[in-house]
């Protein structure tokens, strides 16, 4: 009894005070869809655990003479039919919800805005697909995305199984390699949803979160504006020093500075990070420490990763962390 | 607890051929386990086929001669098997011990054609996902043969031994046959899949 | 019954004292490297070659570490990761040379040794190599060195990595390709060992 | 050999019950020592082995669990790294589901069937013997590879292209695919075995529906065994052929594909997680009526749920793959079905639910681990029908509230009533009571530390929790509930250490428990405790469900066995007629020679492709001196 009390309760509580990578604390069409599903199924079958517990302990307690005679068979009899007629009903009935609810998550409409998403160990690539005027650009672990507008998100994987999954929005959609699957998304109100890989894809699996900012259409059009444009040129002159510790040492042999010569496509691009809420897929805060503490030590923070540990000096490491701080 | 003789029991055989013997179950229970494994493969074969753009890829259809020949020699090889388990069931031991041996010849020459087999594919197993599936379908159909050859060959041995003349004996020379039947059964569908199913 | 009873206790005790010589060895075994600590990375740049710069000695830490990067599976194959990451097939192929020269062919021209490996790539060699001494870490040049050694193995091992989810046809590194793709084609004028050509 | 009169062997018809008892006994017992051990055929101690063994598995991945929940408890916590625990959650998965669950459950079989059907050992001993003794190796194999620190960390699943050659170096996946061939070679034997002696080796009399409700899951659990190993042995075997030489079953880029792995893999795995499950209904059914006081309500609906679930189990392997981009209209076709399966569990639980109401239970601790699984189960089984839901299932797919739910149906639906069988036929094993009082705390502290350990689980799902994660970022709400799930994760493991001290002490120092401590019904309480090696002085006659009970407690019986050689009834398949006088084979060494021949085979294997060709050498001479006859009595008739 106490259990059912404690699933209702816990259902609604959540709800509230969860952190913004819930499966009850939803803002996007599909999800809004799903936690209805997912109310009804749970308050549904609490029921039903409700009954058949009520009906264990009342038979158990009941502390009658055994009975075996014809009139005792042909109750339990009739009991038990109409039990399994009633399971097969309430069965039907899920059913039926299930399959109406899969009705309502429709595909794309034809305006979406389309963006290809690439998983790979340990981080997400999103490619922001050419349209009318809009240059083409990519990003890492950070979807900008239109309130009330359909995103069609093309999901592919680079190398192992991964799954996207933004609770608040949607459900989950695995990206496998060699096949291309097609996922809709769209957010009611402006907000920062916090999503993560759902499918095991080894060592730093843990470790590979994705931020869904949702934001006003002129908000998007603007993010969508700097993004295009290249780096911007470093103000003060540590950050100019980093930018030449930058292009000198390994870092650009793997990641992509639009504007400057750093071109290796192995790693994240980097033309925007510092606008960027997270750095490490979900690790660290974008601050000038993090960034350091990062580039100093990523093995130590995400154990596995792909990222080399490239000894720099003191100094260097201030100012190549300057620099990217300075990347908006 | 107290014990009542109702049944008398000192009149059954001691052994019993066919449905009434436990081997003969038991080689129907592997038989079950090999048919689902084939079964399986042949489904896998079909699954990629339905993947590929085109089938076989990068390899033309494997040369007929030899699967064909092979398949000849298969079924041709039921109607000794059947005789020799006639002649189990009637515990005639010279017969049992010559047709034995015809099995085993039997047994050898599908081998021969399966070697050309191979080489008829035109393709190798670590070239693409169509060699990988027809390398694993022969493979498992050869160890198939294989195994059943060398239970021939054993049983062969037996019943020259003087342990031959024995109604459990000739209750394995059955169940052998039987099994041997099976190997003939599961290739039919697997050489129509390696063959035919390219060509269609 | 009592003999039965000592047998189990002596079956069992064999088990068990097995599972703690296992463990003992897990323990003894280096757990895989993510992290070269930087001290260690300085001490792998410490190599000294001979003046032609074909061979020389690995440094001493190498040794102390028990030559990882020719002999752990992960090494290998991050070092096959980093072979397709820095663009080594544009000139290398997957192995069977292009412009640059195979790796399967048994001929080294600045021999076989891991240091003389890590030297052209860190280094560079004329005629076309390009350094990677700012393109990439130490360790991981290490890590590239050992994996382009297991390309041209002549004997399967169960370390080197496997084939890979792409095109490639060349036989993977654990199934000896070198033996395997082994023709010994026309005698062509080698030069002799040494940086000419 | 019979005509002839004077030399007449001695039938067991005309001998008083102590000599047929000694000179049985000669014939059947197992000699002590090391022969004994590494020969024996008798099916009970095989089984008892295969139980120790399955509970040893059982404890170390329990420890395994213990090690995930410490590292789970704080968030970013630096106790156990990425690379071990991916290893420890890989090796709790792979270990209770393939060294601990089926073949604790094939154990169950291993030692009840022979004596729920009236017969004095299982069919093919020797192959019986070849089983545990692969089985055992299989799970050195796994445990030597994790303490070599070189265990498989791709998970119990294995997804093709992480465990695959390119994202899998080393032998990690290899040794984790060989384990799978170990363990499934051991399945299908002992699988071939019951079902042959429940079709053949019945006691006479003991048509289909006469067949005890336990012997009817083991039979059903066992063609799901021969039915969906195949599938994982094809799998796991052609994962080595592309790591070892390079077949391109799984490479997208050469015409493989990396959804035929899960779609193999869950052929097998779901009727897996059922041939885990339906041996247990068939325990509760043989529990529940002797505390209750009257006979099973539902017989035939129950046989019949056991079979519908055996065949529905096969068709809905799919909604394991509900999020990996399937055409929809095939993932409706598998939501039905997968909701379908919840009809046969449904009649299960209301022909229990009958039962218990018509009748006045005992609390013992058999019938409160019943209860507890009831309870458990349906709120197991419930969320089993919310996640074959498409839509559902895309929230929850991966996350923690299917951890909840596969704990609740496996532990709950499988794990309990084991717990409660082995209180039930202790007795009958090893001859003594384990104590009433141990178990009401045994049962208590399970039932709660379970509940308050998996309940918490659904919500940390629901709040987005994904599975298989090795720690959590602080800034999400997971903290709180993850410290308190590793703390009644204690309560459970405290649970089960009560319960396996109970175990060993009850093992010397339990009451002695006669022929039949609960008044049941079944022919195993018509032997003492433990039985002898040759189970019944002479072999029963069933004429009804309920042999212990009819004919006021007198047992009828079929005589004319001889008594110098291992001799057992052969019957009819449907009638359970007698057909003919079987012999049952000696002690013999060759299966376990053959069992470490298959091994090296196998382990080789994992290192040349060779192995298959040099290695089967050895394994074909054993099995072909395991065959030939040796001139024993029980080779003539």
């Amino acid at each position: 009894m106490i259990k059912a009390l404690i699933i209702a309760v816990l259902v609604v509580s959540v709800a509230g005070c969860s952190g913004n990578q819930s499966a009850l604390d939803v803002h996007g069409q599909s999800a809004v869809a799903l936690k209805q599903l997912i109310v009804i199924m749970v308050i549904a079958c609490a029921i039903i655990w409700l009954l058949v517990s009520g009906f264990l302990v009342w038979a158990v307690a009941r502390r009658r003479e055994v009975r075996d005679d014809e009139v005792t068979k042909r109750k339990m009899t009739v009991g038990v039919q109409s039990a399994a007629i009633a399971t097969v009903i309430i069965v039907a009935g899920l059913t039926m919800i299930s399959f109406y609810t899969t009705r309502l998550l429709n595909s794309a409409a034809d305006d979406a805005v389309v963006v290809t998403v690439k998983g790979q160990q340990w981080w997400w690539q999103f490619v922001y697909k050419q349209d009318q005027n809009q240059a083409l650009f990519q990003t890492a672990n950070e979807l900008h995305i239109p309130v009330g507008r359909d995103v069609r998100l093309e999901l592919e994987s680079i190398d192992v199984i991964h799954s996207f999954w933004v609770p608040s929005l949607a459900g989950k959609l695995d990206l496998i390699p060699g096949r291309k699957n097609i996922l809709t998304m769209r957010a009611d109100r402006p907000g920062i949803y916090r999503g993560q890989c759902a499918e095991f894809c080894g060592l730093q699996h843990s470790h590979m979160a994705l931020m869904v900012i949702a934001e006003e259409k002129a908000d998007y059009e603007r993010w969508r504006m700097s993004q295009a444009a290249p780096a911007r040129e470093p103000t003060s002159d540590e950050a100019l020093a980093g930018k030449d510790v930058f292009t000198a040492r390994q870092c650009a042999a793997c990641h992509t500075i639009r504007g400057t010569p750093a071109v290796g496509t192995s790693g994240p691009d980097l033309t925007h990070v510092g606008a960027r809420q997270m750095i490490g897929a979900g690790l660290l805060e974008t601050t000038r420490g993090s960034l350091a503490a990062w580039i100093a030590d990523p093995q130590t923070l995400k154990p596995g990763n792909n990222m080399p540990l490239v000894p720099l000096t003191s100094d260097e490491l201030r100012q190549v962390s300057a620099y990217l701080e300075g990347l908006k | 607890m107290k014990e009542r003789i109702v049944l008398e029991t000192s009149r059954l055989p001691l052994h019993a051929m066919g449905m009434a013997s436990p081997t003969w179950w038991g080689t129907c229970a592997f038989m079950l386990i090999e048919g689902s494994g084939f079964a399986l493969a042949i489904a896998v074969y079909l699954y990629l086929m339905s993947l590929a753009p085109h089938w076989p890829i990068g390899a033309p259809p494997p040369d007929l001669w030899a699967g064909t020949w092979l398949t000849v020699v298969l079924v041709i090889s039921v109607i000794p098997n059947v005789l020799v388990s006639r002649w189990a069931e009637s515990r005639r031991l010279r017969r049992v011990q010559i047709g034995l041996l015809v099995m085993i010849v039997f047994g050898i020459a599908p081998l021969v054609f399966r070697a050309f087999e191979f080489m008829a594919l035109h393709i190798n197993w670590d070239k693409n996902a169509y060699g990988s599936i027809v390398w694993v379908l022969l493979g498992l159909h050869t160890t198939h043969i294989l195994t059943d050859l060398v239970d021939t060959i054993v049983l062969t041995c037996l019943m020259f031994s003087r342990h031959g003349d024995n109604t459990r004996r000739y209750g394995d020379v059955q169940d052998n046959s039987l099994y041997w039947n099976f190997v003939v059964l599961t290739w039919l569908p697997i050489y129509a899949c390696i063959y035919w199913v390219p060509r269609l | 019954m009592t003999s039965a009873k000592s047998v189990k206790l002596a079956v069992g005790l064999a088990g068990i004292c097995l599972f703690f010589i296992a463990v003992f060895i897990g323990w003894a075994r280096q757990p895989r490297q993510f992290r070269v600590d930087p001290p260690i990375a300085a001490a792998l740049e410490q190599f000294r070659l001979m003046p032609n710069a074909i061979s020389g000695t690995p440094a001493e830490v190498y040794f102390a570490m028990g030559k990882p990067y020719e002999s752990t599976a992960f090494d290998l194959s991050q070092g096959k990761r980093l072979y397709a990451w820095f663009g080594c097939s544009q000139c290398h192929g997957d192995g069977t040379g292009k412009t640059g020269p195979s790796f399967l062919d048994g001929w080294w021209l600045y021999g076989p040794s891991m240091v003389s490996i890590v030297a052209s790539i860190r280094d560079g060699r004329p005629h076309g190599m390009p350094a990677f001494k700012d393109e990439m870490t130490i360790d991981e040049i290490w890590q590239l060195a050992g994996y382009v050694k297991s390309v041209g193995a002549y004997s399967t091992s169960s370390k080197a990595p496997s084939r890979n989810d792409d095109k490639t046809d060349r036989p993977a590194e654990n199934r000896a390709p070198a033996a395997i793709l082994f023709n010994e084609g026309p005698v062509l004028p080698r030069p002799d060992q040494g940086p000419s050509r | 050999m019979m005509g002839k009169e004077s030399s007449r062997p001695l039938l067991d018809t005309d001998l008083d019950d102590v000599v047929l008892e000694a000179r049985l006994a000669k014939t059947w017992e197992t000699p002590t020592g090391f022969w004994g051990i590494f020969a024996t055929v008798d099916h009970k101690i095989i089984a008892r082995r295969y139980l120790a063994t399955a509970f040893v598995f059982l404890f170390l991945g329990g420890l395994l669990a213990l090690a995930m929940r410490l590292q789970l408890s704080r968030p970013e916590a630096r106790f156990i790294g990425p690379d071990r625990y991916n290893q420890i959650f890989t090796m709790h998965g792979t270990n209770m589901m393939f060294l601990f669950a089926v073949p604790v459950m094939e154990a169950v079989a291993i030692y009840l069937v022979p004596l729920m059907v009236g017969t004095r050992n299982i069919a093919f001993p020797r192959l019986n013997a070849y089983s545990y003794w692969v089985f055992l190796f299989g799970g050195i194999l796994l445990w030597l590879s994790f303490a070599l620190d070189t265990a498989p960390d791709v998970g119990w699943f294995a997804y093709v292209p992480l465990a695959g050659p390119q994202y899998s170096p080393g032998k990690r996946a290899d040794l984790w695919a060989q384990m799978i061939t170990f363990t499934e070679v051991a399945a299908l034997a002992v699988a071939v075995e019951i079902v042959v002696t429940v079709f053949k080796q019945r006691a006479p009399g003991m048509s289909l529906d006469r067949i005890p409700v336990l012997v009817w899951a083991m039979l059903v659990m066992s063609f799901l065994v021969i039915l969906a190993m195949p599938a994982i042995m094809f799998a796991s075997s052609t994962l080595i052929l592309d790591r070892l030489v390079g077949t391109q079953f799984y490479n997208p880029a050469k015409g493989g594909d990396a959804l035929l792995w899960q779609h193999l893999f869950w052929f097998f795995g779901h009727p897996e997680v059922y041939i885990i499950f339906i041996p247990a209904v068939g325990m509760v059914s043989t529990i529940l009526p002797t505390f209750v006081g009257r006979p099973l309500f539902g017989y035939l609906a129950l046989v019949s749920a056991l079979v519908a679930t055996g065949i529905l189990s096969f068709g809905l392997w799919v909604h394991h793959m509900f999020v990996v981009g399937l055409p929809r209209v095939g993932e409706s076709f598998f939501t039905a079905s997968s909701m379908a399966i919840a009809l046969p569990a449904g009649v299960q639980i209301f022909c229990w639910l009958a039962t218990l109401w018509a009748g006045r239970p005992v609390f013992k601790t058999p019938v409160l681990f019943v209860l507890g699984f009831i309870v458990t189960f349906v709120m197991g089984g419930l969320t089993g029908v919310m996640v074959a839901s498409v839509p559902f299932d895309t929230q929850v797919h991966d996350t923690y509230f299917v951890v909840a739910h596969f704990h609740y149906v496996l532990v709950g639906g499988a794990v309990f009533p084991l717990l409660g069988a082995v209180y039930y036929w202790y007795p009958k094993i090893c001859g003594r009571m384990m104590s009433e009082r141990l178990g009401r705390w045994v049962f208590g502290l399970i039932f709660v530390g379970f509940h308050l350990t998996f309940f918490p689980m659904h919500i940390l799902g629901l709040a987005g929790m994904p599975r298989r994660v090795y720690t959590y970022q602080p800034e999400l709400p997971w903290a709180g509930l993850n410290l308190f799930v590793s703390l009644s994760s204690l309560i459970l493991a405290t649970g089960f250490l009560l319960f396996l001290i109970d175990a060993l002490r009850s093992w010397r120092h339990g009451r002695p428990a006669g022929s039949n401590p609960w008044g049941a019904s079944t022919l195993e309480w018509a032997t003492t405790s433990p039985p002898p090696a040759y189970n019944f002085r002479r072999i029963p006659v069933v004429s009804s469900l309920t042999p212990l009970l009819d004919n006021d407690g007198e047992l009828t019986v079929a005589a004319g066995l001889r008594t110098d050689r291992r001799e057992l009834l052969i019957t009819s398949v449907v009638e359970a007629l007698p057909q003919s006088r079987e012999s049952s084979p000696r002690n013999s060494i060759w299966p376990f020679l053959a069992s470490i021949a298959t091994s090296i085979l196998f382990v080789w294997s994992i290192f040349s492709p060779w192995a298959v060709v040099w290695g089967a050498i050895p394994v074909a001479l054993a099995l072909i001196a395991w065959f030939w006859p040796k001139g024993s009595p029980e080779d003539e008739s």
